[in-house]
């Protein structure tokens, strides 16, 4: 309803709710068809010199749509051992996870899903439901791959849930609430040394957390350097080995709707999410501004993370850990410890 | 062309005694006595020593600890009885199927003689020499076993599996005689002579039809590789 | 004929038992772990069954036969220039190379010498084909630690030496070029300056392989202290080329037993490493690659004129006698033992292949490993199923 | 408030079936996951309730926490596709009925305290105010007149977790 007062138009319930769902599934869709476009398609070719896809529409822009035509068209086999219910849940549960995290996310003053108080730590709380999903994948294939790659993204996600949390925690007693809209407000609002062209993204103070709060992002959406629960060369893609047509395309999705989800995440705590550096519109025009801002910002974070998938080699498990609780969960610590004096003193 | 160890030097008399692999020679033979069989030296080339059947474990030992041989190359195996089957260069509507076998007297050894129909080759040599020793041993026609060589060269392992499941030879000592290339029920031993190349009794081998011209052979002159 | 459909058969229905036996899902201590005959690590089809505590290896089995073509029993029916045809699918990735060492075998019981140009050619080739096999290693390494981008970047530079071996061979993978008393062409025009241009290529391509791979943290977190063999391991399991030079056993045939070739008068170098894990296999391996680069350019300067062919009869009879030559290939130890009976085939010729030996070790090196470690102990050993099983 | 209403009815009916068919269900993963659906809808009766803070708190420690661990332990040690037979442990009617008792303390003690009478929801259940939100006052409460208990809880589970180390420490 307050999404819409905008238009200056009241509408009832049921349109609201439908134009949300529909706003939901362009919030998913657009990032992660975006993503697998402008960066597995295209980025990831041009950095391995060749050009990828080049057939289906201009510079291959339909390709897209070829291959989510071209999977649907799969048979849809299901192992015969295989627990046949959990194995049909399964995507679902890690989609609608993905789903969820938008629920909470911020496009523009007015633009938003939910404004929940508490909306960061509802974010994290739901980015963790993924892993039940994945879990069950693993286990009702029958699969040993897939067993393996289940069992180690379970532990993986657990791992690097904790340096995500506590890398948040610093932008959270920065800002002073949980409300992603609050954070938005207080980068927007905010000023380095008296200089508030730019606002005061979080980016400048709280870079630790954005180096920690990357490479745990990086972990829980098992791109590479930490993608042994997809290992295709150790694990054959792991929890997704038997899924074939529309379910394997539905953890596709998954994966990219993730990171886009993940991205808007970073980009709103680090980034200054919707809002614009260096101009100040009113709250009509931010709210048709504002989602393309986002957006912006959202694609800024996806080359990162995609550059590293791209470039390096991958982890091994025990690494990982010792990697997630003996450098980054100290380093987050020690930033919160940083900034909880910073904040007391100034 | 089985060569004494004296007359050596006598068949290639324009070349000089090989010092080095009479030395390596002589080790074998102050180590392992009348065991040493026979031996050929190809001088600058090689050294072909056989040895006794119920010497075959220490002759290991000794190539690996008194000749310094640490290097375990291949272990095979040789089958030097005529294959009944010819070259299959015969059209099979000639050839009855199966052909009889060759007299057992047919099986002519090679280098450094030998008594047997089977006789087992192995290969070591010395790092960062360009010397080795082509070790023979003859196996009994009628109980092709041998002692192992797994406690003295670990590679031997495979080679000896592959020895086992190609020619039927066992190996005393390694437990591990599992097919390694062929399926667990497959009969006889393939690269015995007798056994049959079953792609060539399904299709006959329509014999040597073309014989490509070697270079310059049409020319009268003789042939030179020319960079245009 | 009927008891050859019987005997078919029965290998059919052999095979096809063997391919049934899967491992079941529980088992009493540890899981049993499959992994291949058709997976992406073995590269091709090896199957190896790994028993699991946890992550932890507790013991695995190499099983091969998959890709056995019988090549042992097959020479014994072709005449000597036909065994070229074959041996050339042993390693597919650097084929002339397998052409080399029987033919030599061959032209030294026939007391043949091939004229000096063809060995410097035939040097070149060789050394061609290392590069050709080793550089996409390199970029096959990265791809099995997880690195996509390098394995395309070898498969481009990787592309201008199949290119020059192709332009005088006819044939990119399969070049089948040797023959008993030299080669079968000669080089066409314009080709050396291509090749040393090709070579340029390749060297940037090592420098850029160092720093985007070698010198990844990662990568290196993952491959050093991984899989070590001491040297005296190495030696009795007869491992060879790089795995063997990077246990630190100072061996290469190619320095220390030449035959037929001209590498005594080139300046090279033989790279050792002392640590033995599967860094020191893929570093010596990376060296091997500049190395060869540099002995191409030597070549291609220093390339004798003359003839390229020895005067050989038309049909080739070898006369009896036993030969046996090995050559380091880009895989390690290749060699021949041929038995001729003074026909026009021979008797029984027996395929020392690298891959044989160097995947033997397997068993004993997975013991005790973690399961991302079989995938970098495989890629490091390098082997290449053709060459495993013949 | 009959939107409310019929999800608060549909929800207790999922709790309900979901929870007899934890204790019915022959499979291990099955009721680890019936289990998810339990917890899951306790987070939405949360959230039906205005207080999304102990609903995002509750699907994060349980859901994504202390389930996914159960999983994970079960799926490491006994992940047995199909049905168990062996699973109903043989004094089950002894903890049926301890459940039935604690069931009737709890309801007890509700009833006693609130006697039936239906305790109003604020008019404006919406949640936008930044200041004076719920969770501010969780943690106002939390840290002032909650300090004790929850700083002794804190020690509680630093206690458990050493604990956990030592015991799961061979050497």
């Amino acid at each position: 309803m307050i999404s819409l007062s905008v238009l200056g138009v009241e509408l009832a319930y049921w349109q609201v709710t439908s134009l949300r769902v529909l706003g939901v599934l362009l919030a998913v869709v657009l990032p992660a068809g975006a993503f697998v476009y402008l960066f597995l398609f295209k980025m990831m070719s041009f950095m391995q010199s060749r050009l990828g896809p080049m057939e289906a529409g201009p510079f291959g822009s339909m390709q897209l749509l070829a291959e989510v035509g071209k999977f649907l068209q799969k048979e849809d086999i299901v192992p015969e051992r295989a627990d046949r219910r959990l194995f049909f849940i399964a995507p679902y549960i890690v989609l609608a996870s993905t789903f969820l995290l938008f629920s909470v996310m911020p496009f523009g003053p007015d633009v938003y899903f939910t404004n929940l108080d508490t909306g960061i730590f509802l974010a994290l709380g739901l980015s963790s439901v993924s892993v039940i999903g994945i879990l069950i994948a693993g286990w009702a294939s029958a699969n040993k791959y897939s067993l393996i790659g289940g069992i180690r993204a379970a532990g993986q996600l657990i791992a690097y849930e904790l340096p995500m949390v506590l890398a948040v925690v610093g932008v959270v007693i920065q800002a002073g609430t949980l409300n992603l809209q609050g954070i938005v407000a207080a980068q927007h609002q905010g000023e380095i040394f008296g200089f508030s062209g730019i606002g005061n993204p979080f980016l400048l103070t709280q870079f630790v957390a954005f180096g920690v709060f990357l490479v745990a992002t990086q972990a829980e959406l098992t791109q590479t350097p930490f993608d042994m629960p997809v290992a295709e060369s150790e694990i054959v893609t792991g929890y997704m080995t038997e899924y074939s047509g529309l379910r394997f395309l539905l953890f596709f999705i998954g994966e990219f709707a993730t990171a886009g989800a993940f991205a808007a995440l970073a980009a709103t705590l680090f980034l200054g999410g919707w809002a614009l550096p260096f101009v100040s519109l009113d709250d009509n025009a931010m709210n048709f501004i504002g989602p393309l801002v986002l957006f912006a910002k959202i694609l800024m974070v996806g080359f990162l993370i995609f550059w590293a998938r791209f470039t390096f080699p991958r982890f091994r498990e025990d690494q990982l850990q010792a990697f997630a609780w003996k450098y980054l969960i100290p380093i987050a610590l020690i930033n919160i410890l940083v900034t909880m004096i910073l904040k007391v003193a100034f | 062309m089985a060569e004494d160890t004296a007359t050596a030097s006598a068949e290639a008399p324009e070349i000089v005694v090989d010092e080095r692999r009479e030395e390596l020679r002589a080790v074998f033979v102050a180590h392992l006595g009348d065991a040493v069989l026979d031996s050929v030296i190809k001088p600058g080339d090689g050294l072909w020593i056989r040895v006794a059947t119920d010497a075959w474990a220490e002759a290991g030992r000794v190539a690996q600890d008194k000749a310094d041989c640490k290097y375990f190359d291949f272990l095979s195996a040789i089958d030097w009885l005529p294959s009944p089957y010819g070259r299959y260069e015969d059209s099979a509507l000639d050839v009855p199927f199966p052909p009889p076998m060759p007299e057992r007297s047919a099986a002519v050894p090679g280098y450094a003689g030998g008594e047997s129909r089977l006789q087992v080759l192995a290969s070591v040599a010395k790092t960062g020499t360009d010397l080795r020793v082509l070790l023979k041993v003859d196996v009994p026609d009628d109980d092709p076993r041998l002692a192992t060589w797994i406690r003295t060269y670990a590679g031997a392992a495979w080679h000896e599996r592959e020895t086992h499941e190609m020619f039927g030879i066992s190996f005393d000592g390694n437990a591990d005689m599992r097919n390694l290339y062929l399926p667990s029920e497959f009969e006889g031993y393939p690269l015995r002579k007798e056994f049959p190349l079953l792609a060539r009794v399904v299709k006959p081998w329509p014999g040597i039809i073309d014989v490509e011209p070697m270079p310059g052979d049409d020319e009268p002159s003789e042939g030179e590789g020319t960079e245009e | 004929m009927t008891l050859t459909d019987a005997q078919q058969l029965g290998y059919i229905n052999a095979q096809a038992a063997d391919g049934r036996v899967n491992v079941e899902l529980e088992t009493d201590d540890g899981m049993v772990l499959n992994m291949g005959p058709q997976h992406p690590a073995t590269h091709g089809t090896l199957r190896l069954v790994a028993r699991l505590d946890g992550e932890q290896v507790t013991s695995a089995d190499v099983m091969c036969g998959y890709m056995h073509r019988g090549y042992e029993k097959l020479c014994e029916v072709r005449s000597y220039p036909q065994v070229t045809t074959l041996v050339n699918r042993i390693d597919w990735l650097g084929s002339f190379a397998n052409e080399v060492p029987f033919i030599l075998a061959a032209e030294q019981l026939m007391e043949v010498e091939a004229p000096p140009r063809a060995q410097w050619i035939r040097t070149l080739l060789f050394e061609l084909s290392r590069i050709a096999n080793v550089s996409l290693f390199i970029g096959d390494l990265a791809l099995q630690l997880g690195a996509q981008t390098p394995a395309f970047y070898a498969f481009r530079d990787r592309e201008f030496v199949l290119n020059q071996i192709e332009s005088v061979t006819g044939g990119r993978f399969h070049p089948n070029f040797d023959r008993i008393g030299g080669l079968k062409d000669d080089l066409p025009k314009g080709w050396i300056a291509e090749t040393k241009a090709a070579m340029v290529r390749l060297r940037a391509f090592c420098d850029e392989m160092e720093g985007l791979v070698y010198g990844n943290e990662i990568f290196q977190s993952r491959t050093r202290g991984v899989g070590v063999i001491p040297a005296a391991i190495a030696q009795s399991y007869g491992l060879s080329g790089a795995n063997l030079r990077g246990s630190g056993v100072d061996w290469d045939l190619r320095r220390d037993a030449n035959v037929g070739l001209v590498y005594d008068q080139l300046d090279w170098k033989v790279w050792t490493h002392p640590d033995g894990d599967s860094y020191s296999r893929c570093w010596v391996r990376l060296q091997e690659v500049r190395e060869a680069t540099k002995i191409v350019d030597q070549i291609c300067d220093g390339l004798p004129s003359g003839a390229i062919m020895a005067k050989v009869p038309r049909i080739i009879k070898v006369p009896a006698g036993e030969a046996y030559i090995a050559t380091e290939n880009p895989l390690g130890q290749m060699g021949y033992y041929v038995v001729s009976k003074g026909d026009t085939g021979p008797f029984r010729v027996k395929i020392r292949s690298a891959s044989f030996n160097n995947i033997s070790i397997a068993p004993w090196l997975l013991r005790g490993v973690y399961v991302p470690d079989i995938i970098t102990i495989l890629a490091s050993l390098y082997f290449i199923l053709g060459d495993i099983d013949r | 408030m009959v939107a409310q209403n019929v999800f608060f009815y549909l929800l207790a009916g999922i709790i309900l079936f979901s929870a007899f068919r934890v204790v019915t269900s022959n499979n291990v993963v099955h009721a680890a996951l019936y289990l998810v659906a339990v917890l899951a809808a306790v987070a939405a009766e949360y959230v039906l309730l205005a207080a999304e803070f102990v609903a995002a708190t509750q699907v994060l420690v349980y859901i994504g926490a202390i389930i996914v661990l159960f999983l994970f332990g079960i799926m490491l040690t006994r992940a047995k596709l199909g049905s168990d037979q062996d699973l109903t442990h043989p004094h089950w009617a002894l903890s049926a009925a301890t459940a039935v008792v604690m069931f009737g303390v709890m309801g007890y003690a509700l009833v006693d305290q609130f006697h039936w009478t239906a305790t109003p929801l604020p008019a404006d259940t919406r949640l936008v105010s930044v200041d004076g939100s719920n969770s501010a006052t969780v943690s106002d409460s939390v840290f002032t007149a909650y300090l004790v208990p929850f700083e002794v809880v804190s020690v509680l589970l630093l206690a458990a977790l050493v604990g956990a180390i030592v015991l799961a420490r061979k050497d």
